[in-house]
């Protein structure tokens, strides 16, 4: 080792500290594309949750061929593996300061999401949550708006309906992060507001969870009902356990956000998911014209598969942000972008749907619906609605 | 009462299908002296090949399980042939870096044939479905998980003690040097033993994609497990192992059962009380 | 005067098995006492006993009149006892200089010095090549990997290290073991030519060396002391002719 | 001499003009690099392996954090924070790892790790849990430079950090101590038998690896604003191996080089092929276990000396 190193490093560092290092320009570039920095899960646990949306996003592009504003549309696909919030920020920070993209979008889980928010605020870049589902998401940078859902949204009216239909005490049962405590506590508000009364609260670790204990204990409580919340793609073992376990020979029903039932492997969990009654903003077997273009489309870029509400929710942020560089003329300024967007209100796949002026959220239909066997396939069949749903439920 | 036995007995069947997953680590382990990480990956490969048998093609469950063994033994003999051949000796450290390698490309290669999304199968009606004896519930398939995983365990047990395959391995084991020097083949000992440690893995993920869920993440997601299985359990013996996760399965479930507030911390707690109380693991007599 | 180093009663239990059996041994200040017994007799045992390697299960150790029956290896060390191992306990990869000056930090109090360099401090690296000459190791041996050594040269690097400690007792454990007889020369007069001050257990089944080497020889069987005196004595003893030289299990290793 | 070690820290700093758009990938390589460094200290000097590293990264991050959240968001008395808290962490956990012996207490590492983890998760009114620690805001290093968007300072603060620290290593293992911890790792029956206090220098290693490691998770914090439970995850350790054993363990530079070689390999791959880049990476670390020989380092030493030979 050497002084002279040490030294001249040391003199190297001050320089750089008083030198203004090269002069970077502005950071949204004009130009005839417009860039969009997709951030992911394409590996690790949460896997199908970046399957799903990339492959929405990719059918809309290719349903939406045409330059909008006169801009092409570029994807830049980044995996953030689902599990390191701190790769999720760089992997923002990069795409802003070193592809210059437009806007930011993806954003799998709530900590992701949080992490991002505030390169987002710094780069006065647009960024579209189109699957993190806390509540508190877009209150974190002025430049979130929000094409997915939020669980006290889509909990509310599962609780109300629950109690219209005869349930008196209810078991919930959440995965222990912060939108199973989210949907935990809509439930048990709107829930216990309407004369229910919610005998005990379970959480479930987010990784490994088995969840034959927990389900054990509902049985031994014998609640008329069992809310669950699980993230996408978790719904299928505990669906399972729930037949196994027999908890509906003892009395007990099912009802929950639609995560648990999840489009995507609905068909393979068989069975035991039928009866089950959910809340949530989107169905595969919504009725609507805009429903069927979307699930040609998809079809088109992932034959056999099925989206789900999180492809929704890209489809949508797509839609968003196209809409809102046609009101802006094409004009890419991050403020602009998000101040057209804000406000817009469309029919989308899952019904209609609007983005809060104020909140930057999303307000929608949320439909119940019971899983039921149609033409050899499982779906969730929608046969209530409660109408413009706001962030909060 | 009666649910407390309902959770005890869950957890048995939880330990046991984790025992038929490390078995294979653990003598490996002992054996070839080897840290072979990506022993999940061959429980992985049993859980995908009873996957695509029974959704895909119909196959009988029951033929479905034997033909996920035998694809991992299959697959363990020709890795080991190929690969760890030329890892066994070095230390433990590049071991790692080999088989975690290993693990990333199985993960990798499983997710292009079959995706990312957990993959589920259809149990026969015989296996679905719950019994009662005396007010003790029971999941059919947790009552068919603890008897043919006990069955395994027994059999492993007598043919390391009763077979002359057996006295040979346990010969290799506990002296390489000495076993070569009287002549035994020890590298065909060594193959033999890692395709069926690797067959076993098999059968434990096609037994666990009811269970555990099934994705290209499976072997990273329980390696910790069959790790803490080996460390309590110790090398060198079935019946250490055997204990070792039994104990995990029953107290995890258990704790989730009784405390759920504390989560998983209790196993981890328990894991690190045990390696402190017996270093060598559960059965070794002190020194 | 007190002895260098005394035992009393030093037992050792490995589940029923008594592996060393009451000994009571008495090592006097500048002794050339040999500790001679058939294999199994327990001797390794007892010297790991006597450097802390192992833990007694009855009896006390005492070094220069202190108890160091509780005492850890490293400090039994510090207060002046050295000894070298049967099969070679050395540092693969390191050299022999690198070794012995690691060595003599230790024995000066300094190695818990973190912020000088170890090959900055001049006087250990002098002390070190002296030391190094003393055993004769030859000047290109010293800066090669240990385990690029011939057996014969890591013996002396073995022995270098012990006397790095400057010790006031030294446990030789089998010193010319293992070693290749064109090599054993060197060892040997390694051992014959340590210090007079020096106080030295020699470990032996080469009675050769003993009958030359020792003033003092302990016999050891099934863990316990047979005889205890004078060369001559021992030599006449009909108990060790019966148990030891007459047994045909005068053995090596 | 003086010139071989000058070259590796001017590219690091001459990186910080000739890729000014990489700064927050070239900081996460420089944090990277501290952490590799302190695995390097324990595993490859002291030779005590683990495989919870990350518990003293994640309490150093959460340290950091949680100080700045509170709001103390001076950078480098956070650090220090972050270091002591970690090495008082090492200083508890010791004790058990050294009592446990070789395999046992490589799990005990692992068990209190996990242990740690979810005690964090747990501690969600502290910690965030799942969700992470929000509202981290950090002061301008010096009260002068702001920790900006393009990760310009984030990144000449994490590169100063880690050449004092890396210095300061260098001094470390040169020293009587640090060659008592190779003879201790070179044979653990006779290091005693010189006089080393083996428990002692281990405790010291460890505890001193636990408050490199803490530092390089405060400045992931701090120059992150963020930290979360990955931050103590099973995966970071592994990592933190896999880049020490890629660069060739026991040396310094070779914590540092597999640091670099593991991260920007990651980076690469992962974004060239966002799907399926981890069978690439794992072609890659099954190629260099079969080719061995020490990591890159050892394999760059050998094609030297194949060089000279010719």
């Amino acid at each position: 080792m050497s002084i002279v190193t040490r030294r001249s490093a040391i003199t190297g560092f001050g320089i750089a500290l008083a030198t203004p290092p090269l002069a970077i320009p502005a950071l949204a570039q004009s130009g005839d594309v417009f860039r969009i920095g997709l951030i992911l899960p394409m590996t690790g646990p949460f896997a199908s949750t970046g399957r799903q949306i990339e492959a929405a996003i990719r059918a809309w592009l290719r349903a939406n061929p045409a330059p909008i504003a006169g801009k092409r549309i570029e994807i830049l696909l980044r995996d953030d593996t689902g599990v390191a919030p701190d790769v999720t920020r760089r992997l923002a920070q990069e795409l802003a300061v070193r592809e210059r993209v437009q806007a930011l979008a993806g954003f799998g889980l709530t900590p992701l999401a949080l992490a991002a928010a505030p390169i987002a605020t710094e780069a006065k870049l647009p960024m579209i949550v189109m699957a993190a589902a806390t509540a508190i998401i877009p209150s974190r940078s002025p430049f979130i708006l929000r094409t997915a859902f939020s669980l006290p949204q889509a909990t509310a009216p599962i609780a109300v309906w629950a109690q219209r239909a005869g349930i008196r005490t209810a078991v919930t049962l959440v995965t222990d992060f912060a939108p199973g405590l989210d949907a935990e506590r809509a439930f048990k508000e709107r829930f216990t507001a309407a004369g229910g009364s919610v005998t005990a609260e379970l959480r479930t670790p987010l990784r490994n969870p088995d969840y034959a204990p927990f389900l054990q204990r509902v049985r031994d409580a014998r609640p008329d009902a069992l809310f669950i919340f699980v993230p996408s793609g978790e719904g299928a073992p505990l669906m399972r356990q729930f037949a196994e376990r027999g908890l509906r020979e003892a009395g007990i029903r099912l009802i929950g956000t639609g995560d648990v039932l999840d489009d995507d492997i609905l068909n393979d969990i068989g069975d035991s998911a039928l009866g089950a009654v959910t809340s949530h903003h989107y169905s595969a077997a919504h009725d609507s014209a805009e429903n069927r273009a979307f699930l040609a489309a998809y079809a088109a870029q992932a034959p056999g598969q099925r989206p789900n509400f999180m492809a929704v929710g890209g489809w949508d942020g797509m839609h968003l942000l196209a809409e809102g560089l046609r009101r802006t003329q094409g004009n890419t300024d991050g403020e602009r972008l998000v101040a057209a967007m804000a406000g817009q209100e469309w029919i989308s796949p899952r019904g209609p749907v609007r983005i809060d002026a104020q909140s930057r959220d999303i307000v929608q239909d949320i439909y119940i619906r019971r899983t039921e066997r149609r033409d050899g396939q499982l779906w969730n069949i929608e046969f209530d609605r409660v109408e413009r749903v706001g962030p909060m439920g | 009462m009666a649910s407390a036995i309902t959770v005890l007995l869950d957890g048995v069947a939880a330990g046991m299908l984790l025992f038929v997953l490390s078995v294979g680590l653990s003598v490996t382990l002992g054996l070839m002296n080897v840290v072979n990480l990506a022993h999940g990956a061959f429980g992985m490969l049993g859980g995908y090949v009873c996957v695509v048998l029974l959704n895909r093609l119909g196959v009988p469950f029951p033929l479905a399980l034997l033909a996920a063994a035998a694809a991992a033994a299959a697959m363990g003999f020709v890795l080991e042939r190929l690969l760890y051949v030329h890892i066994y000796g070095r230390d433990h450290l590049t071991q790692v870096l080999f088989s975690i390698g290993l693990v990333f490309i199985m993960g990798a290669v499983a997710d292009w044939l079959m995706g990312a999304r957990t993959q589920l199968i259809q149990l026969p009606s015989w296996l679905s479905g719950r019994m009662e004896f005396a007010g003790i519930g029971l999941g059919r398939y947790r009552l068919f998980l603890i008897i043919l995983c006990g069955f395994v365990a027994l059999a492993l047990h007598f043919g390391l003690v009763r077979t002359r395959f057996g006295a040979r391995l346990r010969a290799a084991v506990d002296d390489g040097v000495v076993a070569r020097g009287m002549g035994l083949p020890v590298g065909r000992i060594f193959s033999i033993t890692f395709a069926l440690g690797s067959g076993l893995a098999g059968l434990g993920g096609a037994l666990g994609v009811e269970i555990l869920g099934l994705d290209p993440n499976f072997p990273l997601k329980y390696m910790v497990y069959f790790l803490v299985v080996v460390a309590v359990g110790g090398a060198n013996s079935v019946a250490g192992p055997f204990l070792a996760a039994l104990l995990l399965g029953v107290v995890d479930v258990a704790g989730k059962y009784w405390i759920p507030e504390v989560g998983a911390f209790i196993i981890y707690t328990a894991m690190v009380v045990l390696l402190l109380a017996r270093p060598q693991g559960l059965l070794a007599r002190a020194k | 005067m007190s002895a260098a180093l005394e035992t009393r009663g030093l037992t050792r239990r490995f589940g029923a098995f008594v592996a060393v059996d009451a000994v009571s041994l008495r090592v006097e200040p500048g002794a050339r006492h040999a500790l001679i017994g058939p294999n199994g007799a327990g001797k390794t045992t007892f010297v790991n006993l006597l450097s802390g390697a192992l833990a007694a299960s009855a009896g006390q150790v005492s070094l220069l009149g202190r108890d160091v029956s509780a005492a850890p290896q490293h400090l039994r060390v510090r207060l002046g006892l050295a000894r070298t191992f049967q099969v070679n306990q050395l540092f693969a990869e390191l050299t022999a200089m690198q070794a012995t000056t690691m060595a003599l930090a230790e024995r000066a109090g300094l190695g818990a010095i973190w912020w000088r360099p170890l090959f900055g401090m001049a006087g250990l690296r002098a002390e070190a090549q002296q030391l190094l000459d003393t055993v004769r190791l030859p000047d290109a041996a010293r800066h090669q990997r240990t385990a690029s050594l011939p057996y014969g040269r890591q013996r002396l690097l073995e022995i270098a290290l012990a006397l790095a400690m400057r010790p006031r007792v030294l446990l030789l454990d089998e010193p010319a073991a293992g070693v290749p007889p064109a090599d054993s020369r060197e060892v040997l007069a390694a051992v014959a030519a340590l210090p007079r001050d020096v106080a030295v257990l020699l470990i032996e089944h080469d009675m050769d060396l003993v009958f030359r080497f020792a003033e003092r020889i302990t016999v050891l069987a099934f863990g316990a002391v047979l005889a205890d005196g004078a060369p001559s004595e021992i030599a006449r003893s009909p108990a060790v002719r019966e148990a030891y030289l007459g047994s045909t299990e005068v053995a090596h290793g | 001499m003086i010139l071989l070690h000058a070259i590796p820290w001017a590219g690091a700093l001459a990186g910080y003009w000739l890729f000014p758009e990489q700064l927050p990938l070239l900081s996460a390589i420089a944090i990277a690099a501290l952490f590799a460094v302190s695995l390097d200290l324990i595993v490859g000097y002291a030779g005590l392996v683990t495989l919870g590293q990350a518990a003293f990264f994640g309490a150093g991050a959460y340290t950091a954090g949680i100080l700045a959240q509170q709001g103390w968001g001076e950078p480098f008395s956070g650090l220090l924070a972050a270091a002591a808290v970690a090495a008082l962490l090492g200083l508890i956990s010791a004790p058990l790892v050294l009592r446990a012996g070789e395999l046992a207490g490589l799990m005990v590492t692992l068990g209190l790790g996990l242990m740690l983890y979810e005690a964090a998760n747990k501690a969600a009114a502290i910690t965030g849990g799942a969700d992470g620690l929000q509202g981290v805001e950090m002061w301008p290093i010096f009260g002068l430079y702001r920790f900006d968007l393009w990760g310009r300072t984030a990144y000449l603060y994490s590169l100063a950090v880690l050449f004092v620290l890396f210095m300061l290593a260098r001094l470390l293992v040169a020293s009587p101590f640090g060659w008592s911890l190779r003879a201790i790792r070179g044979n653990a029956r006779r290091a005693p038998a010189l006089g080393v206090p083996v428990k002692a220098r281990l405790t010291a290693a460890y505890v001193i690896a636990a408050a490199y490691a803490g530092v390089a998770g405060g400045l992931l914090a701090q120059t992150t604003s963020f930290a979360s439970l990955d931050a103590l995850s099973f995966q970071r350790s592994a990592d933190g191996l896999l880049m020490l054993v890629l660069g060739g363990l026991g040396s310094l530079y070779g914590a540092l080089l597999g640091a670099v070689a593991f991260t920007v390999a990651h980076h690469a791959l992962s974004e060239a092929s966002p799907v399926f880049w981890q069978f690439w990476l794992g072609i890659a670390l099954v190629a260099l276990a079969l080719a061995g020989q020490g990591g890159l380092l050892g394999l760059a030493r050998a094609a030297i000396a194949r060089l000279r030979r010719r």
